[in-house]
């Protein structure tokens, strides 16, 4: 079994549909949910790309006994980074979807027509 | 990575699939939010077994739990189902 | 139809372009520790003090980002004041919660936030940290104001916390510039590694993070809930 | 020396203080962010002489730069950031003028500022990605505070394509950091020779769509116009003077310092080129003055990332001079537009020609001030913009390109026609007379003056933008003094 197409397969499969979840969503907290599942895509991809073959988690508890085959610990870092933006920008934007259901009274993208070209 | 846990990452991306098709299909949001709560919470297992286990707890936390929470609370206010 | 159909096959085609991008530069698993990260994980305990390498990596060699994490988190509860605030209430009826569900609560409420500060304190050590942590202790109130009819947290407590907590983070950084001239420098002694008093000022990053993580998630639910 | 890492730090203190100071007076947090703009431009102000050739390094966590974050200020950055501090103050005092309620909007104002400072500062690759978050989150927040209809679907479509473009941001840094092993941008720019053409090539289109939602590239600025028109006149100013000018300076870092000359040139030249003339055509079409501003702006944008993708592969000094003279002429003019705007609708959000029919002859400043903005950025003499067109248009003549010269005349004659018809609207007829305050006026007689200053010396701006076009194109010359003998 290949472990690379679990892996790398699964994670952009979920971007994938996170994109045309997020395209074609008609209702505005399907599209925001679109972006969510496209996030949680990326960073599984990206933790992916650290892993190396038989290595361990970045922590060392038997200090000074230096178990040297870890996995790379950056993408880790920068994945809880992008984690916790991910959910700022959910906040933000479902706030600002409460507001358009209270102003327009639908969440329906399609309605959404005050701005035209 | 030993082949059993091969195998159990293949079984949990199939959930994945899954859980990502129901989300596009459900008219039902509710049904909608747990699916990318479940899909939040596989992705935290394939963190573990990634070898990322800081990324797996912050993950959990905040993909699972609290995303979910305030998903859940914007939903309220906005309806519940999606033809309105 | 016809436009969805078309909008999966593209976006299909696209994932397709990214996996074979993917599989044929960076195959899965076979990259060797190199730059920044082989130096890390040899001289991290060394240079830091943390066994943790991922929590001396957030915290002190990209602690610049998660102050500028820290600062995202702050400007989405902020922001969802912002566009929250003028909504107009819905007094709905609300159930009332059970008497099982109000004193399991009550009494499960400490403890979940005895777990958030012992995973602060440990951030060091073992997995988790601030982040994670601050939201264990949201969830705890959440949990509070789902199920208990008259808890509400002081909304002037919790902007009071998260305000000191990032000026605190601040002060912390400006510290290391004073002593080290270096911004968010490790300026306190490192201690023995794997014991709870070392890596210096790491576990001091991660109390205060907890603390206004906790305190920024607690609001937006708040903020949420009252809208 | 006071370290320019202050600018950050105390900036973000000051953000984060503003609700305990809030708790001391109501009356504090709107004279937090002019506070803070001006303590950030002395600091900027003071490290002029610091920076000399190629880049000011500022270490973080007391590590050299490969292994931590670093600041890397040259004297384009420089540039760029005291530009940004410049407006925002101008911009804050602005705000002293408006009763708000509610603190959180100086919060989001001032963290606004400190996304775009950190972005024009930052020398890390995934800092500057942290930055940019800051920026667009920050900016949703500002545009759909308006609250009204309009506001929240600008800042809805805004919020949708930027948060795809910036995870796609993301991806790119990853891409380079997996073929380097680092994410410093000198020590990049560096290894960069030894990284496969196909990897360089997908990594330069992943960033060309994160910062394309930034400076507003074809496909990617449907939120542009929809935005602008939605946000309240003062956050129209900030997101075309402050915003995008980030955006540039990015585009600028990433495709000439780390790419070594524009990598994707020709995608960039296209998508430039369409936005460029779609743009202005849709300008022409427009019967709302502040939709027809967004889309010159739009335009505007498009202009920029044409010149950097023509000449500076081309390594010419003198063309990217112009870029950033244009740059500064649109952020002075364009906001002078759009605060004028404003107070000649007297505030009604009411953009139609046909109800300004005469406001300019009614409030005669107000008309000045807008007809000086206009003037400056069609490009007539004595004014800022005269200088930028004029030596854009000789430096195209100098490089031969005789179809791209064509095409310039041909849409600024364009703009001329639209700008001349809200000129001709503004003054015919009988308006309505608006009562407005000293500080507006104040603001904006200063975004006037700096524009005929400017026009009628040009020198000293010509020199300064010459020295930030210099230190950029010195590729080198960053990379050793960031990396020092690396």
């Amino acid at each position: 079994m290949d472990a690379g197409l679990i892996f790398y397969g699964s994670a952009i499969f979920l971007m994938v549909m996170g994109v045309f979840i997020a395209i074609t969503g008609r209702h505005l907290i399907k599209i925001l949910l679109g972006i969510d599942v496209f996030d949680t895509g990326l960073n599984l991809l990206i933790v992916s790309f650290g892993y190396i073959n038989g290595g361990t988690a970045p922590i060392f508890s038997k200090y000074p006994n230096i178990f040297k085959n870890v996995v790379d610990p950056v993408p880790q870092a920068l994945v809880l980074t992008a984690i916790v933006i991910g959910v700022a920008e959910m906040a933000m934007g479902l706030a600002i979807v409460m507001q358009i259901k209270e102003k327009f009274g639908t969440c329906n993208i399609a309605k959404l027509k005050e701005l035209k070209w | 990575m030993n082949s059993l846990i091969l195998f159990m990452a293949l079984g949990l991306s199939v959930v994945l699939i899954v859980g990502t098709i129901i989300i596009y299909l459900s008219k039902d949001l509710l049904v909608a939010i747990l699916g990318s709560a479940v899909i939040s919470l596989i992705a935290s297992i394939f963190f573990l077994i990634l070898q990322a286990p800081d990324v797996a707890i912050t993950e959990a936390a905040i993909g699972a739990g609290l995303t979910t929470g305030i998903l859940l609370y914007a939903m309220k206010k906005t309806g519940r189902y999606e033809d309105d | 139809m016809i436009r969805r159909l078309i909008a999966l096959l593209v976006s299909l085609y696209l994932g397709y372009i990214l996996y074979s991008f993917v599989y044929v530069h960076f195959p899965f698993g076979e990259r060797p520790l190199r730059g920044v990260a082989a130096h890390y994980v040899e001289n991290g305990i060394k240079e830091e003090g943390a066994t943790n390498i991922v929590t001396s990596i957030v915290t002190l060699y990209r602690g610049f980002d998660t102050l500028g994490e820290v600062t995202v988190l702050f400007l989405a509860a902020t922001g969802l004041g912002l566009i929250l605030a003028g909504m107009k209430r819905e007094e709905e009826e609300k159930p009332e919660p059970t008497l099982i569900m109000e004193t399991v609560t009550k009494h499960l409420f400490p403890l979940v936030l005895l777990f958030g500060s012992y995973i602060f304190i440990h951030g060091h050590l073992t997995p988790g940290g601030g982040f994670p942590a601050g939201v264990v202790i949201a969830t705890g109130y959440f949990m509070m104001f789902i199920a208990q009819r008259s808890f509400t947290p002081s909304e002037y407590l919790l902007s009071a916390t998260e305000s000191f907590a990032g000026t605190l983070y601040v002060i912390v950084g400006l510290l290391g510039l004073a002593l080290a001239f270096s911004f968010l420098d490790n300026v306190m002694p490192l201690g023995i590694p794997n014991r709870v008093f070392s890596a210096g000022i790491i576990p001091v990053i991660y109390i205060i993070i907890g603390f206004k993580v906790g305190s920024e998630m607690t609001g937006i639910l708040l903020h949420l809930k009252e809208a | 020396m006071v370290s320019p890492i202050l600018v950050i730090a105390l900036t973000l203190f000051l953000a984060f203080s503003i609700p305990l100071l809030h708790m001391l007076s109501k009356k504090l947090p709107p004279f937090v962010p002019p506070l803070a703009t001006l303590i950030n431009l002395w600091i900027l102000i003071t490290n002029i002489k610091h920076v000399g050739e190629g880049a000011m390094l500022i270490t973080t966590a007391g590590l050299k730069p490969p292994i931590a974050i670093n600041l890397a200020i040259d004297k384009f950055s420089l540039l760029f950031a005291i530009l940004i501090q410049v407006i925002g103050f101008l911009l804050s005092i602005y705000y002293l003028s408006q009763e708000r309620k509610d603190m959180r909007f100086y919060m989001l104002f001032l963290l606004n500022i400190l996304g775009a400072s950190g972005i024009v500062m930052t020398g890390d690759l995934f800092n500057s990605f942290v930055f940019l978050e800051i920026l667009e989150i920050s900016s949703f927040g500002l545009v759909a505070s308006g609250k009204d209809k309009k506001a929240l679907e600008g800042g809805f479509k805004y919020m949708m394509i930027g948060a795809i473009g910036s995870s796609l941001y993301l991806l790119g840094i990853i891409v380079l950091y997996l073929s380097t092993g680092t994410l410093n941008m000198a020590h990049i720019a560096k290894l960069m020779p030894s990284i496969p053409d196909s990897v360089k090539l997908f990594s330069s289109i992943l960033f060309l769509i994160g910062i394309g939602v930034e400076v507003e590239l074809f496909p990617l600025n449907a939120w542009a116009p929809d935005a602008y028109q939605g946000a309240m006149d003062e956050i129209s100013t900030q997101l075309s003077s402050i915003i995008s000018k980030t955006g540039i300076y990015l585009a600028a870092r990433i495709f000439l310092t780390i790419y070594g000359g524009l990598y994707a040139t020709n995608i960039i030249f296209y998508l430039a080129i369409t936005t460029f003339i779609v743009a202005e055509l849709a300008a022409l079409m427009q019967k709302n003055v502040k939709r027809m501003l967004a889309y010159s702006s739009v335009g505007q944008m498009g202009l920029l990332m044409l010149i950097l993708s023509v000449f500076a592969k081309r390594g010419d000094v003198f063309v990217l001079t112009t870029a950033i003279l244009l740059a500064l002429n649109h952020a002075f003019g364009k906001g002078l537009l759009f605060l004028s705007l404003g107070s000649l609708t007297g505030n009604t959000r009411n953009y139609d020609i046909e109800d300004l029919k005469g406001a300019g002859r009614a409030n005669p400043v107000l008309g000045f001030l807008f007809a000086t903005g206009v003037l400056s950025i069609i490009g007539m003499p004595i004014f800022f913009g005269f200088w930028s067109k004029i030596s854009l248009l000789i430096s195209i003549m100098k490089a031969n390109l005789m179809y791209l010269l064509a095409l310039l005349l041909l849409v600024f004659l364009v703009e001329l026609y639209y700008y001349a018809n809200v000129i001709v609207n503004l003054f015919k007829g009988e308006g309505k007379k608006y009562r407005i305050g000293v500080i507006p006026v104040s603001v904006m007689l200063l975004f006037a003056l700096s524009l005929i200053v400017f026009g009628l010396w040009p020198h000293p701006v010509f020199k300064i933008a010459q020295n930030a076009a210099a230190s950029l194109m010195e590729r080198s010359m960053y990379i050793s003094s960031i990396l020092g003998g690396m």
